[in-house]
C-alpha cells in the first residue's frame, strides 16, 4: 500500500471498519436485549432502538454536575475516541488494517484501559457517592482481569512469536491446528471472561439494573445525560462489539479478508457481523440463566480466568 | 660469696616475695597484709642486692637500697596510716573467699611457670630459673586487685603487680637501664600517692573505703 | 631543634601557669604554646617526610616521620582544647566551683599532659617512651578528678587503677623486649632505642617475643581502651573536664597506640605477621562487638562518645593488623580525623552540659531548634565520626577495610562493617532524641558564642578537608606508614 | 575527551553550595539554583557528548581524595543516568525557586540540596571504589539533611530519617564490602582492573560480591523487602527533594546493580538473575497494592516507586537470564526495556512528586481524604498531575506505555528460549505485571480523581490557589517529557541502545529499529507510538466534531447546564457523601487482606437507655507495612534485648572490670603456652 493511492484505501478500510463497529455495535447490543426479552417471553424493542436512543441523546443539551471540571466532559469522548481508534486498526474485518503493523496486541489493551481510566475518573468528577462507587468497583475489576487477560496474550503468542494481532489472526488462518491446540482454547475461555467483565455483562455487572447498591457500570455513568451519555453508550456497545470481534476471529478467522480488494472487504464486513451476532446471540442465551455475583465473589471468576491462561501460557511452553 | 650461696640467697629472696604475696591472700586483717607488703619490698631489694653484689655492680646495689627504702619502709608506711585511720580494718568479705583465692593463686603460679618457659630457656643461669616467681607474684597482685574489696587491698594488689615485674626486672635483665628502672618506679611510686589520696578524698567527703560503694557510673 | 622547642615550650607554660594564679591571659598563652607545638609539628613533618629522622640529646629524642605526624596530631587537638579550657575555667570560677588556685592547677597540670604525650611520641627509647605514657596516667588521674565530686573520683580511681595494672603489664613486655635485645648481644644502652631495636627485629627470641608482645598488646591496649581493658574509658572520659575528655580521647588514646605501632613492627620482624595479627584482631573485633553492644541502650551521651572511642579504637586495631602501608596510613589519618572529630564532639558536649546541666540522652532535648549552633556542630561531629564524607573518616575507614581484605581478613572487615552499622542505628537514634524536635513553646533561641563555636567549627571543617584534599598530607602519611608498616 | 564538564560540574556544585550557606537569606536560593544549573547544565553537556560519541570521559587526579586518589570514568551507561538526574534536577530546583518561602530556604538546605545532586550527577562518573563510594556517602547524607527539613514539627519525619538513614548506611557497608572485595582480589581499585580480573575470581567471590551489592542498590532502589525507608522517606522530603529522591536517586540503585552485575562482574550464572527477577516481581506487587491503598498522596506515590523500580529489576533480571542463555540481543532489548523504564519513571514521578507538593502547599495537606476539586483551583498542577498518573499507569499515548510494551516484548520473545524452570517462573512474572498495572492504574485514578476532581474535602481544600510560577513551570517540564517520550520515544533510545550494548557481551550494535515506528531487529514485534497518538488524537476531535455536528442539526442549541447531581432524592449533597480514597480503596483492601493485614477498629458505643439503638460508631482502618511490622520490628526488638542485657557486662565494678583484664591476660598466656 504506498502513495496516495494506499492512503486512501487504508482510510477507506478504516472507515468501513469503524462505520460497522460504530453502527454494529448499538445493533448487537439491540440484537442481544431482543433475545434476551424472546426467550424470557417477551416482545422487546426493535433491534435499532439502541440507534433511535442514541439519535435522540445527541440532539439533547448537555448537563454537567455543578462541581465537575472538564474531566467529566471529556471522559466519554476519550472513550469513544479509543473504541474509534481500535476500531481502524483492528484485524476485523480484513488482516490488513491499515496501521496493523502496529497494532499489537498490548497495545490495544492499553488503549482499551485508558478508555475505561478516562470513564472512572470522570465518574469520579461528579462528587457523588455513586460516581465513586462505580469507579471503585469498576478499577477493581479492571486490576484484577488485567492479569487473566495479558497471559491469555501471552500464552496465545508465544507460539505464535509475536503479539501483533493481525499477525496472530493470519497464523490461524495459515495453520488451523494452532486454533485447535488446548493453548489458544484456554487462552481464550480466560479472554472471554475478561470481556463480559470489562464490558460489564452478567455475572459480573447487569447491565439492565438500577438498584443503587449493586451497580458498577451504571453507577459511573449515573450523571451522564444527553449526548454525553449518547457518547458512554455509544462507547460501551462499540467496545463491546471490539471486544467480540477479536474474540470471534482469533477463534474462528475465516471469512476474514486475507487479500486487499473490497470484495473480500465486504465478505469479511459479513463473516464479521455473522460472527458476532451468533456470539452476541450466545451470551444473551447465557445471561438469561445466569444471576449476578456478589462483588467479592468476583475475583474468584477472575482468578479462575487467570488460572485458564497461566494454564495456557505454560502449554504453550510445553508444548514446543 | 660462693656459688651455692649466691644461688640459694637468691632463691630464698625470691620465694620470700612470692610467699608474701600469697599471704595477702591469706590474711584478711589490712595491717597485717601492708606488713606483708614491707616484707616483699625489703626481700625484693635483697634480691637486687644479692645480683648487684654478686655481679659487683655498685649502680644496681644502689638501686636495690632505693628499693628497700621506698617498697619496704615509705610506702607500707603510707599505707598503715590509711589502715590505722579506718575503723573496720579487715577484709571481711572478699569476692571470692581465702581458700579459693589461695587455690587461684596456686593455679596461677602454675600458669606463670608455663608462661615463661621461653623466657628461662633464653637465660640459663639460676636468675633466669627464678623468673616465674616473679611473674607469679604480678599475677598474684592482679588476682588480689580483682578480688579484695577494700581500697588499701587494691593497693597493695597493684604493688605486688609492681613487685613481681621488678623481681623479673632484675633477675632478667639485672635492672633495665638506670633511667628507665628510676622512672618507673617513680611513676609507680607516684601512683600509689595518688591512689592513696583519692582513697583519703573518697573517705573523707563520702565515707567510702569499700570500693564496691563506688558503683555510681555504669551503664 | 625544633624537637626541643616543641617539649619546652609548653612545658615551659605549664611551669609558668602553676605559679601563678589563672587568668584568662595565662590560658590563652597556654593555648598559643599549643599553637607553637602545632606550627612546629608542621615544620618537623616537611623536614622528615623526605629526610632522615632527627635526632636531640644523643638519640634520646628522635622525630621520624610517624613522631611528627603525632605531634600533628597533639598539636591540632591540643589547640582545640586548650581554647576551649579557658572558658571552661571561666566558667567554673564565675559558677564557684573552683579558685583561680585551683585553676592554675588544671591549667598546669593539662600543659603537662600535653608534654608528656609529646614526650612519649618524641622519646626515641621505648622506657623513656613507656615512663612519659604512664606520666600521662598519672597526670591525667587529677584531671579526671578535677571537679572533686563522688562520680569523678569514682572514675579517677578506676581509671589509676586499671591503667597502671595495665600499664605495668606493658612495663613487663618491655623489660623483655629488652632481654630479648640483651641476648641478641647488642649494647646495653641502646637496647631500648627504636632503631636499634627494629634493626635486630629478625634476630630477638621468638619465644620471649610472644610473651612480651602479647603483654604490651594488654598493656598498651589497657590505655588504648581496647576491649575488655576498656571499661576505664566510659567512666573517666565522661567525668572528666570537657577540655581533658577531649584532649583524652582525641590524642592520649592514640599516643598508646602509637606506641602499639612501634612495638608491632618489631613483632612483625620478630614473630612473622600471622601472630601479632591475630591478637589485634581479637582485640579489635572485641572492641568493636562492645562499644556495639554497649551503645544501643546508652543513656548518657559523653558515655555514648566514650564508647564510640573504643570503636574507633578496635578499628585502628584492626588496621595496624592488617599491617600493609595502605593500612598504616589509613590508620594515621583515622587518628588525626578521629582526634578533631571526638575532640569536637566532647568540647561540644561540655558545652551542652553547661548550658542544659545534665549528662542524660532523655534529658536533652530538641538542640538544634534551641541551640542551632551547638546542635548543629554536635550533629556534624557525629556524622564525621559516623564515618560519612566529607568528612576524613570516611576514608581512612575505606582504606582500611580494603587493606584488611587485600591482605585477607575480609571476614574481620566484614564484622566490623556490621559492628559500625549497629552502632550507625544506635548512635543515629540517640542522636535524634538530643538533636530534634521542636522546644517548649516560647522559649528562645539561644545564641553560642562566637568564642566558642569558632574552634569547634574549624575542627569539623578541618576533618573535612581532610576528607576532601590529599595533598600536602598524603606525602606524609605514607612516608609515615613506611616507618611501621610491614 | 575533554573532562571538562566534570570538572565544571564539581566546581559549580560545590559553588552552589557555598552559595547556598553563605548568602542570605534572600539570594541564597536563587544564587544556589543558577549555580546547580551551571552543574547539570556542565553535566548534561558532557554526558549527551559520551551518547553521542560513544567515547568514555575520565579524569583522574591525585590531589583530590587522600590515598586513593580521585578516578572519573563516564562511559555511556553512566551518561544515561546522568542525562536523567540533571533533567530532574533542573526542573526540581526551578521548582525550589518558588517552594522554598514553604520551609527550604535554611543554610542547611540551601547547601545541601545542590550537593545532592551535584553527587548525584557525578555518582555514575564514578570509575574507582573509593571514588564511588565516597560520592554514594556523600548524596546519602545531603538526601538526609534533606529529609530532616521538616524535622522540627513532625515526628515523622524524625523516625523517617532514622529508618533513612540506619537502612541506608546499612546499604552501602554492603556496598561498599562488595566493591572491596572485588577490588581486593583485582588488586587495584579502579573499576577497569576490577573488571579485567573478575572473570578469574572464585565464585564464592563473585557470588558474595553480587549477593551483597544486590542487598545494598536493591535498598537503595526501594526493592522489597529493603524498601521499608522508601515509604517514609520521600514523603518526608520537602517536595523537590522528594522529587530527586525519587526520580534520580532510586534510579541509581538501579545502575549499581547494573554496573557490578553486568559491567564489572560480566554476567553471571542464571539465579543470580532469577533473584533479580524474582526481587522486582516482590516489590513491583507490593509496591503497587500499598500505592492502590494508600491514602497519603505522596506515601502513594512512595510506594509507586517501589512497583517502578520493580518493573526496571524485571527487566534488568530478564536481560541477565537471556544473556547467559546466550541470546544477546533479546537481552539487550530487555536492557533498553529497564533504562527506557527508569528514564519513564523520572519524568512521570518527578512531575508527580512536585505536583503533590504543589497540592500539599496550596491545601497545607496531602492526606487524599481531605483533598478533592483542585482541578478546577489549579488547573496547571491538576493537567500536570494527570499526565503524570496516566503515564504511570502505563497509558498510551504517554511514556509508561512504551516501556512496559518493551518490557513485554523482551519477555514474549525471550521466553520460549529460555530453560524449564525459567519458563516456569516468568509467565508467573508477566502475570505479576499485569496485576502491577491494573493496580497502579487504580491507585492513580483514585489519586486523580479523589484529589482533584468532584468537590473539596476540606476548608483547604476549598481555598486552594495556583502555586507559583516556577512551581508550575518546574512540574510542566517533566510532565511534558512524559508527553514527548510517549509520542516520540526515538529520540532517547539511541543513546539507551548504545548504552545497554555496552552492558549485554555480544549484543548488537542495533538491537531496534527507531525511526517513527519501533521495530525490534529480528523480531516481530512493532509500535508506532507517533502513529497511535496521531490516531487518538484525530479520533478525540472527530468525535468532538461528531458530537458538535448532531447538536448543531438538533433545535435546543443551548449552553451547557450546571445542574445539581442526583442524591437519591435527598435535596443536598455534600463533600462528605463522597467516596473518600480509603472508601475507595476498600474493594481493593479486601480482596488482598491477607498481604495487608489491614488493622481495623469498630467502635459500637450503645445508648445508656437501650443496647438497641447506638449512640456512636467509630470505625478506622489504616494499613501498616506487613515486613516492617513482621521482620523489621522483631529485629528491632531483639537488638534492644541484647543492647540491655550487655548493660550489665558494664555494671560499675572495679573488680568485674580488673577481672575483664585478668581473665584476658590469664587467656593469652594459656594461649602462648
Amino acid at each position: 500500500m504506498n502513495g496516495i493511492g494506499g492512503v486512501i484505501a487504508a482510510v477507506l478500510v478504516a472507515g468501513a471498519q469503524i462505520a460497522a463497529v460504530a453502527v454494529g455495535g448499538p445493533l448487537l447490543v439491540g440484537v442481544m436485549r431482543k433475545v434476551r426479552c424472546h426467550i424470557e417471553g417477551r416482545v422487546g424493542p426493535p433491534i435499532h432502538q439502541p440507534l433511535r436512543d442514541l439519535r435522540k441523546l445527541f440532539s439533547k443539551q448537555r448537563m454537567r454536575p455543578d462541581q465537575a471540571s472538564w474531566v467529566f466532559g471529556v471522559g466519554p469522548v476519550v472513550l469513544v475516541a479509543t473504541a474509534v481508534l481500535i476500531a481502524a486498526i483492528s484485524p476485523l474485518a480484513t488482516t490488513r488494517p491499515p496501521l496493523g503493523q502496529t497494532a499489537d496486541f498490548f497495545a490495544i489493551v492499553f488503549v482499551l484501559l485508558l478508555g475505561s481510566v478516562a470513564l472512572a475518573l470522570a465518574a469520579l468528577d461528579t462528587g457523588t457517592p455513586f460516581g465513586g462507587m462505580g469507579s471503585s468497583r469498576a478499577m477493581t475489576i479492571g486490576a484484577l482481569a488485567e492479569p487473566a487477560l495479558l497471559v491469555a496474550i501471552l500464552a496465545m503468542s508465544i507460539p505464535a512469536h509475536t503479539s501483533n494481532l493481525p499477525a496472530l489472526v493470519r497464523i490461524g488462518l495459515a495453520h488451523p491446528q494452532l486454533i485447535a491446540s488446548p493453548e489458544r482454547f484456554l487462552a481464550l475461555g480466560s479472554f472471554l471472561v475478561v470481556i463480559l467483565a470489562e464490558s460489564g455483562r452478567l455475572p459480573v455487572d447487569n447491565p439492565s439494573t438500577h438498584l443503587e447498591l449493586t451497580m458498577i457500570h451504571e453507577a459511573m455513568v449515573l450523571e451522564y445525560a444527553g449526548p454525553d451519555l449518547g457518547l458512554v453508550i455509544l462507547g460501551e456497545s462499540m467496545r463491546l462489539a471490539l471486544l467480540l470481534g477479536l474474540l470471534v476471529n482469533l477463534l474462528i478467522p475465516w471469512g476474514i479478508a486475507d487479500r486487499p480488494g473490497a470484495a473480500a472487504l465486504v465478505i469479511g464486513l459479513g463473516a464479521l457481523v455473522g460472527k458476532v451476532v451468533v456470539a452476541g446471540i450466545a451470551i444473551a442465551t447465557f445471561e438469561v440463566f445466569t444471576a449476578k455475583l456478589r462483588l467479592f465473589r468476583l475475583p474468584e471468576l477472575l482468578a479462575g480466568a487467570f488460572v485458564l491462561a497461566v494454564v495456557g501460557a505454560f502449554t504453550a511452553l510445553v508444548i514446543r | 660469696m660462693s656459688g651455692s650461696a649466691y644461688a640459694s640467697s637468691l632463691e630464698i629472696a625470691s620465694g620470700v616475695v612470692l610467699v608474701c604475696a600469697v599471704v595477702t591472700l591469706w590474711r584478711r586483717s589490712l595491717s597485717a597484709i601492708v606488713k606483708a607488703l614491707a616484707v616483699q619490698g625489703v626481700a625484693l631489694g635483697v634480691v637486687a642486692l644479692i645480683l648487684g653484689v654478686g655481679k659487683h655492680d655498685g649502680v644496681l646495689i644502689a638501686v636495690a637500697c632505693l628499693v628497700i627504702a621506698a617498697k619496704g619502709v615509705v610506702i607500707p608506711a603510707l599505707l598503715g596510716r590509711v589502715v590505722a585511720g579506718d575503723p573496720a580494718s579487715r577484709e571481711a568479705a572478699p569476692i571470692v573467699n581465702v581458700p579459693a583465692s589461695l587455690v587461684g593463686a596456686g593455679a596461677l603460679t602454675f600458669l606463670a611457670y608455663g608462661a615463661t618457659g621461653s623466657v628461662v630457656a633464653l637465660i640459663p643461669t639460676t636468675a633466669g630459673r627464678l623468673i616465674p616467681l616473679g611473674f607469679a607474684t604480678m599475677l598474684i597482685g592482679y588476682f588480689a586487685m580483682a578480688v579484695r574489696r577494700k581500697a588499701v587491698s587494691q593497693i597493695v594488689g597493684l604493688l605486688l603487680v609492681d613487685n613481681g615485674i621488678a623481681l623479673v626486672a632484675f633477675l632478667a635483665t639485672a635492672g633495665v637501664p638506670l633511667l628507665v628502672e628510676l622512672g618507673a618506679s617513680l611513676d609507680v611510686l607516684l601512683a600509689v600517692v595518688v591512689l592513696r589520696v583519692l582513697a583519703a578524698q573518697m573517705w573523707s567527703k563520702f565515707g567510702v573505703l569499700d570500693l564496691d560503694e563506688m558503683r555510681e557510673l555504669h551503664d | 631543634m625544633l624537637a626541643i622547642v616543641v617539649l619546652a615550650v609548653p612545658f615551659a607554660a605549664g611551669i609558668a601557669s602553676a605559679v601563678v594564679p589563672w587568668r584568662r591571659e595565662i590560658g590563652w598563652l597556654c593555648t598559643a604554646t599549643i599553637g607553637i607545638v602545632l606550627v612546629c609539628g608542621i615544620g618537623l613533618a616537611a623536614r622528615v617526610v623526605h629526610g632522615p629522622p632527627i635526632t636531640a640529646f644523643g638519640g634520646a629524642l628522635r622525630v621520624d616521620a610517624l613522631s611528627a605526624f603525632m605531634v600533628i596530631v597533639i598539636g591540632a587537638i591540643g589547640v582545640l582544647a586548650t581554647w576551649q579550657s579557658v572558658r571552661y575555667l571561666s566558667l567554673e570560677i564565675a559558677a564557684g566551683r573552683s579558685s583561680r588556685r585551683h585553676a592554675s592547677l588544671y591549667s598546669a597540670l593539662v600543659q603537662g599532659f600535653v608534654t608528656a604525650m609529646l614526650l612519649a611520641v618524641l622519646a626515641g627509647n621505648v622506657g623513656v617512651m613507656w615512663v612519659a605514657v604512664e606520666a600521662t596516667t598519672i597526670i591525667t588521674t587529677f584531671l579526671v578528678g578535677y571537679r572533686q565530686t563522688r562520680g569523678s573520683l569514682e572514675a579517677s580511681w578506676k581509671y589509676i587503677a586499671i591503667c597502671s595494672v595495665g600499664i605495668a603489664m606493658a612495663f613487663l613486655g618491655t623489660v623483655l623486649v629488652y632481654l630479648a635485645a640483651l641476648h641478641v648481644g647488642h649494647h646495653l644502652h641502646a637496647s631500648l632505642d627504636w632503631t636499634s631495636l627494629m634493626a635486630v627485629s629478625h634476630h630477638l627470641d621468638p619465644g620471649v617475643m610472644r610473651l612480651a608482645f602479647a603483654l604490651l598488646v594488654l598493656g598498651y591496649g589497657t590505655k588504648v581502651g581496647l576491649a575488655p581493658m576498656h571499661s576505664w574509658l566510659p567512666d573517666a572520659h565522661s567525668q572528666a573536664p570537657a577540655p581533658v575528655s577531649a584532649l583524652m580521647s582525641g590524642v592520649l588514646l592514640t599516643v598508646a597506640f602509637y606506641a602499639l605501632l612501634r612495638f608491632k613492627a618489631i613483632a612483625d620482624g620478630a614473630l612473622g605477621v600471622a601472630f601479632p595479627r591475630a591478637l589485634l584482631v581479637a582485640a579489635g573485633l572485641l572492641s568493636l562487638v562492645v562499644a556495639a553492644s554497649l551503645l544501643l541502650t546508652q543513656r548518657d551521651y559523653k558515655r555514648m562518645l566514650a564508647y564510640h572511642s573504643v570503636e574507633h579504637m578496635g578499628l585502628l586495631a584492626l588496621g595496624a593488623a592488617a599491617g600493609t602501608p595502605l593500612a598504616i596510613a589509613a590508620v594515621l589519618l583515622h587518628i588525626l580525623g578521629h582526634g578533631l572529630a571526638k575532640g569536637v564532639l566532647f568540647l561540644t558536649s561540655g558545652e551542652i552540659l553547661h548550658t542544659e546541666g545534665t549528662t542524660e540522652i532523655a534529658q536533652v532535648k530538641a538542640l538544634l531548634a534551641r541551640r542551632p549552633a551547638l546542635g548543629g556542630i554536635f550533629g556534624f561531629g557525629l556524622v564525621a565520626l559516623l564515618g560519612l564524607p566529607p568528612f576524613s573518616l570516611f576514608v581512612s575507614e575505606l582504606n582500611m577495610v580494603r587493606a584488611e581484605t587485600q591482605v585477607g581478613l575480609g571476614w574481620a572487615a566484614a564484622i566490623s562493617l556490621a559492628c559500625m552499622a549497629v552502632i550507625f542505628g544506635a548512635v543515629m537514634s540517640h542522636g535524634r532524641h538530643m538533636l530534634f524536635g521542636s522546644g517548649p513553646d516560647g522559649e528562645r533561641v539561644h545564641k553560642t558564642p562566637a568564642i566558642v563555636t569558632v574552634p569547634l567549627i574549624g575542627g569539623l571543617v578541618g576533618c573535612a578537608a581532610l576528607g576532601v584534599v590529599a595533598w600536602p598530607l598524603d606525602s606524609l602519611l605514607r612516608a609515615a606508614a613506611q616507618v611501621v608498616a610491614l | 575527551m575533554s573532562n571538562l564538564s566534570l570538572v565544571i560540574t564539581a566546581i559549580a556544585g560545590l559553588s552552589a553550595a557555598i552559595a547556598g550557606c553563605a548568602l542570605p537569606a534572600k539570594t541564597r536560593v536563587q544564587a544556589a539554583v543558577a549555580f546547580t544549573w551551571g552543574a547539570c547544565i556542565a553535566a548534561l553537556v558532557g554526558a549527551l557528548a559520551v551518547l553521542h560519541t560513544g567515547h568514555a570521559m575520565v579524569l583522574n587526579s591525585s590531589r583530590i581524595l587522600p590515598l586513593t586518589g580521585v578516578t572519573m570514568v563516564l562511559d555511556p551507561l553512566g551518561a544515561v543516568f546522568v542525562v536523567i538526574t540533571a533533567v530532574v534536577a533542573i526542573a526540581s530546583t526551578l521548582y525550589w525557586l518558588g517552594y522554598a518561602s514553604h520551609g527550604l530556604s535554611t543554610r542547611t538546605a540551601s547547601a545541601a540540596l545542590p550537593i545532592f545532586v551535584t553527587s548525584m550527577l557525578l555518582v555514575p562518573a564514578a570509575g574507582s571504589v573509593a571514588t564511588f563510594l565516597w560520592l554514594w556517602e556523600l548524596m546519602a547524607l545531603s538526601s538526609l539533611l534533606l529529609v530532616l527539613v521538616d524535622q522540627r514539627r513532625r515526628e515523622e519525619t524524625r523516625s523517617a530519617a532514622q529508618w533513612y538513614a540506619v537502612m541506608t548506611h546499612a546499604g552501602a557497608s554492603a556496598i561498599l564490602f562488595a566493591l572491596v572485595m572485588l577490588s581486593a582480589h583485582a588488586g587495584n581499585q579502579t573499576f577497569a582492573a576490577i573488571r579485567i580480573h573478575a572473570v578469574h575470581l572464585p565464585a564464592a567471590v563473585r557470588n558474595t560480591a553480587f549477593l551483597l551489592a544486590l542487598v545494598g542498590f536493591g535498598s537503595k532502589a526501594g526493592a522489597v523487602p529493603l524498601h521499608v525507608w522508601l515509604p517514609k522517606a520521600h514523603p518526608e522530603a520537602p517536595s523537590p527533594a522528594s522529587a530527586l529522591m525519587s526520580g534520580a536517586m532510586v534510579n541509581l540503585g538501579i545502575y549499581g546493580i547494573v554496573l557490578v552485575g553486568d559491567r564489572l562482574l560480566g554476567g553471571g550464572p542464571a539465579w543470580w538473575w532469577l533473584t533479580v527477577t524474582a526481587v522486582g516481581v516482590v516489590s513491583a506487587l507490593f509496591g503497587a497494592l500499598h500505592a492502590a491503598t494508600s491514602t497519603d498522596l505522596k506515601r502513594l506515590l512512595a510506594y509507586s516507586t517501589a512497583d517502578n523500580m520493580g518493573l526496571v529489576l524485571i527487566g534488568i533480571g530478564a536481560s541477565g537470564l537471556f544473556a547467559t542463555t546466550g541470546h544477546p540481543a533479546i537481552a539487550a532489548i530487555a536492557m533498553v526495556s529497564a533504562l527506557l523504564l527508569t528514564v519513564n519513571h523520572a519524568a512521570f514521578k518527578g512531575s508527580l512528586f512536585l505536583s503533590a507538593g504543589s497540592v500539599q502547599v496550596a491545601t497545607g495537606s496531602r492526606d487524599l481524604d481531605r483533598l478533592g476539586g483542585l482541578m478546577r483551583r489549579m488547573p496547571i498542577t491538576g493537567v500536570v498531575f494527570l499526565v503524570g498518573g496516566l503515564a504511570i499507569a502505563a497509558l498510551p499515548p504517554l511514556n509508561g506505555f512504551v516501556g512496559e510494551w518493551l518490557l513485554f516484548q523482551s519477555l514474549l520473545h525471550g521466553l520460549p528460549t529460555s530453560s524449564t524452570a525459567v519458563a516456569i517462573a516468568v509467565p508467573v512474572g508477566v502475570a505479576a505485571l499485569a496485576l502491577t498495572g491494573g493496580l497502579t492504574a487504580a491507585a492513580f485514578v483514585k489519586a486523580i480523581g479523589v484529589g482533584f476532581l468532584g468537590r473539596p474535602r476540606s476548608e483547604g481544600a476549598a481555598t486552594a490557589h495556583e502555586v507559583p510560577r516556577t512551581m508550575q513551570l518546574g512540574a510542566a517540564l517533566l510532565a511534558g517529557a512524559c508527553v514527548v517520550l510517549g509520542v516520540v520515544p526515538m529520540i532517547v533510545l539511541p543513546a539507551l541502545e548504545r548504552a545497554a550494548a555496552e552492558v549485554v557481551p555480544g549484543a548488537p550494535a542495533h538491537s531496534l529499529r527507531a525511526s517513527v515506528e519501533l521495530r525490534l531487529a529480528g523480531l516481530q514485534g512493532v509500535l508506532a507510538p507517533a502513529l497511535l497518538a496521531a490516531g487518538l488524537a484525530l479520533a478525540f476531535v472527530a468525535v468532538i466534531a461528531m458530537r458538535r455536528l448532531a447538536q448543531r442539526r438538533s433545535h435546543l442549541r443551548v449552553a451547557l447546564r450546571r445542574v445539581e447531581p442526583w442524591g437519591c432524592g435527598r435535596e443536598l449533597q455534600t463533600a462528605r457523601m463522597q467516596y473518600t480514597a480509603t472508601s475507595f480503596a476498600e474493594p481493593l483492601q479486601q480482596v488482598f487482606d491477607d498481604v495487608l493485614r489491614p488493622d481495623r477498629d469498630l467502635d459500637v458505643s450503645h445508648l445508656a437507655e437501650s443496647r438497641y439503638y447506638t449512640e456512636k460508631i467509630a470505625y478506622r482502618t489504616s494499613i501498616g507495612d506487613v515486613i516492617e511490622h513482621n521482620v523489621y520490628r522483631p529485629m528491632i526488638g531483639a537488638v534492644n534485648v541484647w543492647g540491655q542485657w550487655a548493660r550489665g557486662l558494664q555494671n560499675g565494678s572495679v573488680h568485674r572490670y580488673l577481672a575483664y583484664g585478668l581473665v584476658v591476660l590469664v587467656v593469652v598466656l594459656a594461649v602462648i603456652v
